[in-house]
């Protein structure tokens, strides 16, 4: 089979995008609006004791079923498992564009919990970073119970 | 189960960055070349199943306007919205309903379309990761390579090897995008850096491409053709999401495997086994396949290619055909390591040929990190 | 097929507008709920098949990530996906995933939330279909007035719909009335299903067509009131296989399957030329429904279809379907629509469940078929249940522009007998 | 059917940029519109089955080939189905953001036939406007023929619609 060599015609499309807003459920609406007050909650899974952050209703894990009475509060510090420098990011409309200065984003375990989250590392140069670095949230100046109220997560002692 | 399943033909795309062909052309091509190979027509099909995503294609209902151009035109006819690998394996599961007779599997992506890493987000969690905006595949990924070179001591120079062993292989394959003949590790090292450790050269390409096979009942295939492929095996598994990972291994992977070698009895990789064709994403990835599919031993990855036994002329050579590393077509990619694979095994590889090839194995993935993985083991007539 | 295949489980959520909870929540509640309904252990499910239309809800690939929530991990899966027919595709694909062989028990979830989407009725989702051909379009020099003509065809299904009734009406004598009474047929039968969304108890062809606001045609011949809404909800069945199944209280089991696919309608890629000049013609739907009776060994599906759950969501299709699926005479389906048989305690009810019509969560939608039909048989239907013995039930399901269809056939005995 | 109260949680948003893809067309339109600049209308001819696609079509997927024939078809042509928009009015739809009777695209109280017409020796409906007739005039099997600009340019809009052959 040979590639035909046909002409074709590049076809733009109009600036227009399709726009959601995600329901996020009750133990997340939980989690977001406690943000406000600075915390971080989970679900305990009641037959497997696996713990989730951000909290959910169903352990993936043994299958339990969780609810609000599941939840609890973590201390916002944890350790750093897994990093990365980037020096592009995605601008949202398909392109990378390079970052004039890079940025650090952590896998992150939180203190007694069992799942990773991954979050931007801040305060801290890329050499300086490595594994089972103690890192803390570090918090917008004024919380409103939104997912921005964390900004990022920097070592502590 | 019932029976065999046997590949009787396949065809795929020149993969490109940017073909100068519409989709319909590039999807025509591929179908039809593979059908011609099975020497049947349209009206021999008994089912046809596309392998496209809405979101990579640009279209919702992707498959809608593929109907014509796939010979699907009153067809029995279905979409796996997934890699091509796993859309034969729902050809496979028709043929051995006994419901269907002969299927063909076409799978297509143009990248050129709009850029797979922003997709990529959109797999994420919605309602936290999506939002907090820092991952997409290209970063996790990097995470992930960080993790798993750290843990088990992974030097970037044994990451850029699998580049450079890919790459090189993939000059004397007329199919792929990336051909980087008498390619140099420093070249990989000072490749673009996105996100530590993941290079330019250490990532795959964004390609436009496009592959198809015509799957047939063993009673078919023997009337059929001269030389089928068996699929004497096939495992598959998704693992939980990245929050809830083990991310030093392959686990999903891992399983698959465990499932292919269970039904296609093989107990020694490395002596069963003539070649293997895995879609690694990224070139560190490839290292940790190979420890999930029990080439090596957990944290060996590295030791392995430093061995030189996945290359060409090793034991048990890895993506001679270049691998995903050399094209990726997203949803094209796995079927395309099927189709290299059975090429070895025909005898059909052309400059990529290596002797004597009697069983292979092609591995296929979708989702980050790649979370959801089939494993197939094909052998030809002994 | 060489071996006996049976539903076993149905699950269901409620459909509607569901903003208290979040995608992959939805989908659990329908995927446990059948898990429970089959009284299996998670660990017993040895593959999955899922579907929906990313586009609708924003999300690509939502079970790499909602995953965890119905018991994915570790699991093989399978994603399908095909316009309106998914959930169908997705039945049909659980069905081969045990009759292969390959496995003994799989669940099937097909799901959607339309209301994520900050577009009325995911508008931008569905116009998404043709975009690419609208774009081209327009860079060929397409004036504003042909826009909305060609518009009409880029909101593929809804606005082939117009279109292809005015057609069914013209070679079948069939009149607006009669796609009144198909719309209050079905918005009063969904008010006896729990899970349906538009629930109008006893609502009337009156009501339909002199209501000021769903009374307007907003799409000769197609009032508000004869369209759709857009809901959210997810609905999941266990297929086993005959050894696993006979141990169920009443398994319905799968007798015929088929898909089929045709020419696209009004339109092919980059807007090019197709040759369908009659959208009401359904061939593939001809086609595919003879492959499953056959199969089935339905010789007479007028006498031996006991109930048929069709995928309508414009009214015209429950009478073009039912035709295409052998139920009536070719452009005689208004005809016992208007002598009443296809209501619930009809000679032939169709849509009991209030269908399409009155619920659509695209995804979940063909997949209800299915699921329906199985409660039918099973039983299990509640207040629509209807009152005979259903021995057959054939579930309808129509995707792309209307050029694709899957057709299954479930019975209250096993295909084969040993 | 009143509204019941619905349980609700709060939302986090997103934009998926469609208009941010780029595809790829044939050249078939390119040939469609130099037929429009002689008022001409091309379509391709599949020597397979004899199927007429109009606009043209490279592949037929019943004989699942490619085609490359032309031919040039009638102007004149039969509806084969309608459809009809409510009346237009100010403030009714926006389209794009933009409220088409105001923009001075539709006429107030406008209500416009859309129709497919299968132009005369074609295997396929091509979709546009019927002209100069009304909504209860407009049956399927109504014998139409193409209104032309009177100086065409080459655009898809110099096929302006079609009008009932008195």
């Amino acid at each position: 089979m040979k590639s035909s060599k046909e002409e074709v015609i590049p076809v733009k499309g109009l600036p227009v995008s399709a726009a959601y807003g995600w329901s996020v459920g009750e133990l997340m609406e939980k989690f977001i609006k406690e943000l406000r007050n600075k915390k971080i909650l989970a679900t305990k899974c009641p037959k497997c004791n696996y713990t989730y952050v951000p909290p959910r209703l169903t352990c993936g894990k043994c299958f339990a079923k969780m609810d609000a009475n599941n939840l609890t509060e973590l201390s916002g510090k944890g350790v750093l498992v897994g990093y990365t420098t980037a020096y592009v990011e995605l601008d949202g409309n398909g392109n990378f564009r390079d970052l004039n200065k890079p940025k650090l984003i952590g896998a992150i375990k939180l203190d007694g919990a069992d799942s990773t989250i991954f979050m931007p590392l801040l305060d801290v140069e890329p050499e300086k970073v490595k594994e089972v670095l103690k890192v803390g949230v570090v918090w917008r100046e004024e919380t409103k119970g939104e997912l921005a109220d964390i900004k990022g997560f920097r070592p502590i002692k | 189960m019932r029976g065999k399943v046997a590949i009787i033909g396949y065809a795929q795309s020149y993969h490109q960055g940017n073909m100068p062909m519409t989709r319909e052309d590039m999807v025509f091509e591929v179908a039809k070349g593979a059908a011609e190979m099975a020497g049947i027509t349209r009206e021999d099909l008994d089912t046809v199943i596309n392998a496209s995503n809405d979101y990579l294609d640009g279209r919702t209902i992707s498959e809608l306007f593929l109907v014509m151009p796939m010979g699907a035109y009153l067809r029995d006819y279905t979409k796996v919205e997934m890699d091509g690998a796993f859309a034969m394996f729902y050809g496979m599961l028709k043929i051995l309903s006994g419901t269907h007779d002969i299927a063909l599997i076409v799978a297509n992506t143009q990248g050129s379309t709009f850029n797979p890493h922003q997709i990529s987000t959109y797999m994420l969690d919605p309602t936290f990761d999506r939002q907090i905006g820092v991952l997409n595949d290209v970063s996790m990924a990097a995470i992930q390579a960080r993790m798993y070179m750290n843990k088990y001591s992974v030097s970037e120079d044994e990451v850029a090897i699998v580049s450079l062993k890919n790459l090189g292989n993939a000059a004397k394959n007329p199919h792929a995008h990336r051909r980087m003949p008498g390619i140099t590790i420093e070249e990989v090292l000072n490749s673009k850096l996105l996100y530590d450790p993941i290079r330019e050269l250490t990532m795959s390409p964004i390609s436009d491409g496009a592959c198809a096979v015509v799957l047939a009942t063993e009673k078919k295939a023997r009337e059929l053709s001269d030389n089928p492929v068996w699929i004497e095996g096939v495992g598959s598994s998704q693992d939980s999401y990245i929050r809830n990972r083990n991310l030093y291994h392959l686990e999903g992977l891992e399983k698959a495997a465990k499932r292919a070698y269970q039904m296609a009895d093989i107990k020694n990789q490395f002596a069963e086994l003539d070649l293997a064709e895995v879609s690694e994403r990224y070139a560190y990835e490839e290292l940790m396949i190979y420890e999930a599919l029990g080439f090596c031993e957990k944290g060996k990855g590295g030791t392995l290619i430093d061995s030189c036994a996945t290359f060409k002329d090793g034991q048990l050579p890895v993506n001679p055909s270049g691998g995903a590393l050399s094209a990726d077509p997203i949803t094209a990619t796995g079927l395309i390591r099927v189709v290299e694979a059975v090429m070895q095994i025909r005898g059909e590889a052309g400059a990529c040929q290596l002797p004597g090839v009697w069983r292979a194995l092609a591995h296929g993935q979708t989702g980050v990190c790649a979370q959801s993985n089939i494993v197939y083991i094909l052998g030809g007539e002994y | 097929m060489w071996r006996n295949v049976a539903v076993i489980g149905v699950g269901q959520t409620k459909h509607g507008i569901r903003r208290e909870v979040n995608v992959a929540e939805m989908i659990g509640e329908a995927a446990w709920k059948a898990i429970e309904d089959a009284e299996l252990a998670p660990e017993e499910i040895d593959a999955i098949a899922i579907g929906n239309m990313q586009g609708f809800g924003g999300i690509c690939q939502a079970e790499l990530w909602s995953g965890d929530w119905f018991g994915a991990p570790g699991k093989p899966l399978l994603r399908i996906a095909t316009g309106g027919t998914t959930g169908g595709s997705v039945a049909q694909c659980a069905i081969y995933q045990v009759a292969s062989g390959m496995f003994d028990v799989a669940l099937a979830i097909g799901f959607e939330k339309h209301s994520d989407s900050k577009e009325p009725g995911a508008t931008m989702g569905l116009a998404h279909v043709g975009l690419a051909n609208f774009f081209h379009l327009l860079a060929c020099g397409l004036d504003f007035k042909t826009s909305l003509a060609w518009g009409g065809g880029v909101g593929a299904a809804a606005g082939v719909s117009g279109y292809q009734a005015a057609n069914y009406m013209h070679r079948s004598g069939c009149k607006i009335e009669h796609l009144d009474m198909v719309a209050a047929k079905s918005r009063s039968n969904a008010a006896k299903n729990e899970y349906a969304h538009l629930q109008w108890p006893n609502c009337t062809v009156d009501y339909i067509a002199n209501h000021p606001r769903f009374g307007e045609i907003v799409a000769y011949p197609l009032r508000l009131g004869h369209i759709c809404p857009a809901s959210d909800g997810a609905s999941a069945i266990i297929v086993a296989a005959e050894e696993r199944a006979r141990s169920a209280e009443r398994p319905a089991w799968v007798r015929g399957l088929a898909s089929c696919a045709d020419e696209e309608n009004q339109m092919a890629e980059n807007a090019q030329g197709v040759a369908v000049t009659d959208s009401s013609e359904q061939i593939q739907c001809k086609i595919a429904a003879t492959k499953a009776y056959s199969m089935a060994g339905i010789k007479n599906p007028r006498e031996e279809i006991d109930v048929a759950e069709i995928y309508q969501p414009f009214p015209h299709q429950e009478l073009i379907y039912s035709e295409r699926l052998q139920l009536f005479d070719d452009g005689k389906a208004w005809i016992p629509l208007e002598e009443g048989e296809t209501q619930i305690d009809g000679r032939l009810p169709i849509d009991p469940s209030g269908g399409v019509l009155s619920t659509n969560a695209i995804g979940s939608s063909a997949m209800q078929r299915v699921a329906e039909c199985a409660l039918q048989i099973m039983g299990k239907a509640g207040q629509h249940q209807v009152p005979k013995d259903v021995k057959n039930a054939v579930a309808h399901g129509w995707g792309g522009s209307t050029n694709f269809t899957v057709v299954t056939i479930l019975g209250d005995t096993p295909r084969l007998r040993r | 059917m009143a509204k019941k109260e619905r349980k609700e949680t709060i939302a986090v948003d997103g934009i998926w940029p469609v208009g941010s893809y780029s595809y790829k067309a044939p050249e078939l339109y390119k040939e469609l519109l130099e037929g429009f600049k002689q008022k001409r209308i091309i379509g391709s001819l599949c020597t397979g089955c004899g199927m007429v696609y109009v606009p043209p079509r490279n592949i037929c997927g019943r004989c699942w080939r490619k085609i490359d024939t032309r031919a040039s078809v009638s102007d004149v042509g039969t509806v084969r189905t309608f459809t009809i928009s409510p009346e237009m009015k100010r403030g009714r739809t926006k389209i794009l953001g933009v409220d088409p009777v105001e923009a001075g695209w539709l006429k107030e109280g406008e209500r416009l036939i859309m129709v497919y017409v299968n132009f005369d020796g074609t295997n396929s409906n091509y979709t546009t406007i019927l002209m100069n007739s009304k909504p209860e005039d407009v049956h399927i099997g109504m014998r139409v023929r193409a209104v032309w600009k009177e100086q065409p340019e080459g655009k898809l809009s110099d096929l302006v619609g079609v009008e009932p052959i008195k």
